[in-house]
């Protein structure tokens, strides 16, 4: 499992990229999972279905929506750029952007579900008690979905990891500037003879993004049994 | 981003997939550095049409060259036609040669089973495999019997694995890959021409489409079992 | 304080109508399993949104329909004890009691910390999750989280239901005291124990099937004949005021009321203090002449003022004692036989003990 | 029935150790909150495994701990109300009432629907949502639930404190003839209102602490006045045996005890039955010489068996009447100014509707 | 949005993909969300990871591990063949089960995560009515978890309308049997010119995945009004 120079920077981008777009998605996706699930209001069904749209589409049709929206002449793209000077084409950023994109619908999902779970009647209760509506959610409801933000955080992650398909159509391959680790596994496998590195890669990523799972795991555990008491 | 620091601006190729191994080990042996984005021919159209930075670009289909020229993408720089390849028949290893096979003699020797090749209008690999089918009039009675990929490569490996019967593949993807073995080769004249047409899109790009014209490089280009064409200088 | 309730609301058949104004002290809402007590103090507390009303807490106008007036609970300041203890389940008791400290106007009074404590009996419940209590201890903690939130308004729905006879023994006098001690603090009381409302209420209000029935001072509504039926035979009784004269070493005191004086054990209040006492009918006794050689001290000469007979073999006699007025229950035999009728002068015989320190109040 | 109950079993800080065997009937479980009543009923039930401990109801093994055996709860067909109503909120109410009917073996007896949806008032409510139900109607319906799964007993965790009084008053004679009619259903109760216990229960187990600290039939515990500091002393009382003689026109009843006879107002039971009364210590009153002209019809002549002061201003009275045992509560005042000694006779003075409906049972 | 034949035969069988693969993961999802949500065994992080792995692995990857476990060849394979004549390679069921194993980590995370909200003293109250065990999950437990039920079979009917890149790896692209709407919708984004028809289609994608999200929130909203009783 050693692993070539660029095989390396494919692997610390992959986790960087990873990481990111998962910290960045996390608030984002709670958002919108609360929105969908305590919220009513007009647009809804379309909100729900945008967000699910990574799902359905191959992502490589996502990977092209994305270039034609947040690439340099895309609308998004320029007024990102005149205003942030923010770049995302062919950029680690907007492979992040792919990324999030990708694991959004599923940290969506989770957290959603989470929030749907609470008694209600907890936050009111703690609406009583003088606590404003941020406050609720912060020390209220945001705890009691930690298990389904951490599930919802660990897919995200790991889908991080293993998108693909956007993420070489959006921002290509480009060693160390947005070439993640499937993007490499890939390459790998467009040579004969690159089957074994491939597997070194397929390996680590397996490592990585298991290792997310089990901690997440490990996590969601301590949190359940706080609440049990034991 | 936890890049390598780069002691000046990389090169940037955009490169078909299958050009993998020889381009990287040209890259080496260029005195600047350089990075190559390997992908789908289509794919990577795309990306140079819409503001890609390439320096460079190696498609694997003329047409697609063609398409990004009638996109004004490639501005007035000169597009060359790098390299050649071969459009082979394989077979598990072992297997008896086929050499110029009839549609009789290919649904023979598939015994049931299904003719590996790269999707009849996407990949150029498939568009080159159909081209030879429907020229020698086995289109068909073989369309029925094909597993299309979406690249060459799985088309290989769908042989390898003893999945696929037959398949057809690029000389450069058999030759390295023990599992199989070559049936025939498909005579040039049978299907349009492989070629891997190059663009510069910079000048940077152009002196490092240069350097793929020279000896060395052509030589690295022949040993991984490529074709290369005599620039037009 | 005053609180001043109006509301009106359906749920599906049941429908809410409800009006009452309260003053300072201890509302009871009282009324049987499925009245709509819970609906009410919902309202009160923001969390119901009543299709039409107006509740207002000292002229502060906390709800009104008709001006678009809907302040979300947060913004109330009603610490709420809820009929399942809702308890946050992620946090420990101590964090479950602190929640509210921090959302309190920052002169805001309340009891101290180590005093509710105290009395709920939580000291060693403190790093317990509140998955591990028992019922009890669940409302304990309840109860302890709204007064630590400093509420300038306690609302509270059963809040002794799930606890033993000994721990509602303790926590009674306690709410006593914030209502009189400095705070000063109103509640609005849901239960259906009579001898709990009895013993805390300053008023009463009644309802039956959304709609109330009664509402007023408690002594008024208590001996009010009308609510008889309302509040159930068993349960009534006069409610009169007293005040204590003198505590004698063997633990009796002498309390005087307008009809002369009583010996009460157990009265922890000062002489001079006025307090209520609750006579239930059932528990009171008449006698034609002054008994003698009784274990009783407590007899009162009493006029008959009314004698009501139901359709069951007991008889209700009210009673004017001084300027107060009694209920006593008896037998339509013993009516007939001690030849009792209005105007008549006899007497009222109670056992000090009868009078429950639950039913003291001031 | 039997059932024979052995635990022993650690939560953090709390140790349960309790061991008792009940005959047939309701056993009931008294003691304060967090005294560990739930952790008993659920080691009963199968819920809770204890540490150590063997369960038998009538000889069938539930558990042992030492043999390993542990059935699963829905093999121990032990219908248990909870102390929280637990309704599936997904279903209706009529849903929930009849989920567990189809798991009952096929000749198991069990109350009739009908009955039991008319007792609890539940007719009104059948297609309606748990979440809608208030705190009453959610108890009530969880009863109903766990009669109809046709249970072999019956486990109740404080059924009733959520319940008006009057509704109280219907399901308590339903309960007793669950009990005494052709199902014979036993109970196990969990309660901390003495006066459910007095009136239903056949054998009291009394817990504190974690520990069992009295058990024995009601009527022994009741009397015992080591029970008092356990059961407060609010709720001390003898429960006796009587013998309804005769029903009057005028609503009384007539009672036999040992000691004479007593006149009840509102008995249902037919002549010739034999019933209980609680005669709670402070409802008596003691008179030296039989007293005259007074309201109160039952007047008893007893003779006092003992004398115990305690450090208040009471004293509580032992008094034989007849066969049977009574206690009152007076103020030390009184038994000094009366000369009350051990031997003396006297009367026991105490009014016909001071027993209370609640307090008679079979 | 008119469709050849060819896309026409695409969209029809990516729906019969999609519907079996949804129907044969729903069980065996609800059965491994079960074990993971609410028992301890050995190898409990083992299977986890398992169930991850599709997420993390990039789809070509996945398809190549089907491959080599199931194709004709593969020791699975074979066995299904021999025993039970099942073939999988370059046959629609082979296409189900990509789709299957791509969208099984996302059917698992949302109904384990609606069974860890499952109140189990409810459990518990239905084992003292006299429900064995199975009954308690059928009449208690299943009825409260629909809502993530029904998420988790839309997350992966999407995710099984939207599967590429392991489905072409498994069973290539054999247009009528294998060939499904992604596969079309690449083979136009792969054609100069093609876009049009791509566009096409992935409208057809859209309608019909959006269309089961929508559906299934309107189903889970009238599970959820019943529950709250109004
Ligand atoms: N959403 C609803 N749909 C229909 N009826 C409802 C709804 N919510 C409450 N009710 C009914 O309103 C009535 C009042 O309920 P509420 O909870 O206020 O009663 P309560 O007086 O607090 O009773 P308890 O003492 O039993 O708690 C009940 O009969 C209840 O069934
Ligand atoms: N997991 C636990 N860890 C620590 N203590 C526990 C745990 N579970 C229960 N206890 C303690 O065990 C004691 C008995 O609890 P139980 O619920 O049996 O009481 P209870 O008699 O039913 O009280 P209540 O009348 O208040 O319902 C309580 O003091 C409770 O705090
Ligand atoms: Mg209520
Ligand atoms: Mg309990």
């Amino acid at each position: 499992m050693t692993l070539d120079a660029a095989s390396w920077d494919a692997l610390t981008l992959s986790l960087w990229v990873s990481v990111w777009a998962t910290v960045l998605a996390v608030p984002l996706a709670l958002w919108i999972a609360w929105l969908l699930a305590r919220r009513d209001f007009w647009g809804k069904s379309a909100l729900n279905a945008l967000v699910h749209l990574p799902l359905v589409l191959p992502p490589v049709v996502t990977g092209y929506l994305l270039l034609l929206s947040f690439g340099r002449t895309g609308p998004i793209g320029r007024l990102l750029e005149q205003t942030f000077g923010l770049v995302l084409s062919f950029r680690w950023t907007g492979a992040v952007l792919a990324a999030l994109v990708m694991g959004f619908p599923l940290m969506v999902r989770a957290m959603r579900l989470a929030i749907e779970a609470v008694d209600p009647r907890l936050e009111d209760a703690a609406a009583t008690l003088g606590a404003p509506r941020w406050a609720v959610f912060a020390r209220v409801t945001l705890p009691l979905i930690a298990p389904g933000v951490l599930a919802g955080a660990v897919m995200g992650f790991a889908k991080a990891m293993g998108e693909f398909g956007a993420t070489i159509t959006f921002v290509a391959n480009i060693p160390g500037q947005t070439q993640t680790l499937p993007s490499a596994i890939y390459t790998f496998l467009q040579i004969p003879g690159g089957e074994a590195q491939a597997i070194a890669l397929v390996l680590w990523a397996c490592v990585v993004a298991l290792g997310a799972v089990v901690m997440s795991e490990w996590l969601a555990r301590r949190v359940a049994r706080r609440i049990a008491g034991s | 981003v936890p890049a390598r620091a780069q002691a000046q601006d990389p090169v940037t190729v955009f490169a078909a997939a299958s050009l993998r191994g020889a381009l990287d080990d040209i890259a080496r042996t260029y005195p600047a550095p350089v990075v190559v984005s390997y992908g789908g021919s289509g794919t990577m159209a795309r990306q140079i049409a819409l503001g890609a930075p390439a320096d460079l670009v190696i498609l694997a289909s003329p047409d697609w060259m063609d398409w990004l020229r009638d996109q004004g993408a490639l501005a007035d720089r000169k597009r060359v036609d790098l390299l050649r390849n071969r459009l082979v028949l394989i077979g598990p290893a072992g297997a008896r040669p086929l050499p110029n096979p009839d549609a009789a003699a290919l649904l023979d020797a598939l015994q049931g089973g299904r003719l590996a090749m790269g999707q009849r209008a996407a990949v150029p690999a498939g568009i080159y495999a159909r081209a030879w089918l429907a020229g020698i009039g086995a289109w068909d009675a073989l369309a029925p019997h094909l597993a299309e990929t979406d690249n060459v490569r799985a088309a290989l490996a769908l042989v390898a694995r003893g999945e696929a019967t037959l398949g057809v593949v690029y000389a450069t993807d058999a030759a390295a890959d023990t599992s199989v073995d070559v049936l025939w080769t498909v005579p040039e004249d049978r299907h349009p021409p492989i070629v891997y047409p190059a663009a510069a899109l910079s000048d940077a790009g152009d002196a490092f489409l240069r350097h793929l014209g020279m000896t060395d490089a052509r030589d690295t280009f022949e040993q991984h079992g490529f074709l290369p064409i005599e620039p037009a200088r | 304080m005053t609180l001043s309730v109006h509301l009106r609301h359906r749920h599906g058949d049941f429908t809410l109508d409800v009006a009452f104004d309260s003053g300072p002290g201890i509302t009871a809402l009282f009324g049987r399993s499925g009245a709509g007590k819970t609906s009410v103090i919902n309202a009160v507390s923001g969390l119901l949104h009543p299709d039409e009303g107006r509740v207002a807490v000292d002229g502060d106008t906390l709800l009104d329909t008709a001006r678009g007036i809907d302040l979300p609970p947060h913004r109330r300041r009603l610490g709420y004890v809820f009929q399942d203890a809702r308890l946050f389940p992620h946090l420990d008791v101590a964090r479950n009691l602190d929640f509210g400290a921090r959302y309190a106007p920052p002169g805001a009074k309340g009891p101290a910390r180590g005093d509710v404590i105290d009395l709920l009996g939580l000291s060693g419940l403190m790093a317990r999750a509140p998955a591990t209590l028992s019922g009890g201890e669940k409302q304990r903690v309840a109860i302890g989280r709204a007064l630590l939130s400093r509420p300038a308004m306690l609302l509270m729905d059963e809040p002794l239901a799930s606890l033993d006879a000994p721990r509602k023994q303790d926590i009674l006098p306690y709410l006593e005291r914030l209502r009189d001690g400095p705070l000063g603090l109103p509640i609005l009381y849901v239960s259906h124990a009579l001898d709990e409302v009895a013993r805390l209420a300053d008023h009463l209000v009644v309802i039956q099937e959304g709609r109330m029935r009664m509402q007023g001072l408690l002594y008024d509504v208590l001996s009010d004949p009308a609510a008889v039926p309302l509040l159930g035979v068993r349960e009534a009784g006069a409610v009169i005021a007293a005040t204590v004269v003198a505590h004698a070493d063997d633990g009796l005191s002498t309390l005087s009321i307008s009809a002369g004086h009583l010996e009460l054990p157990g009265v922890q209040a000062a002489p001079g203090t006025r307090l209520r006492l609750r006579i239930l009918a059932q528990d009171v006794i008449l006698s034609r002449d002054r008994p003698a050689g009784l274990s009783s001290r407590n007899i009162l000469p009493v006029a008959i003022a009314a004698i009501h007979s139901g359709d069951g073999p007991g008889a209700a006699i009210a009673l004017r004692a001084g300027s107060d007025r009694l209920l006593a229950r008896v037998t339509s035999r013993a009516v007939t036989d001690l030849g009792l009728r209005v105007g008549m002068e006899c007497f009222a015989i109670f056992k000090a003990t009868t009078v429950a320190p639950g039913s003291i109040g001031r």
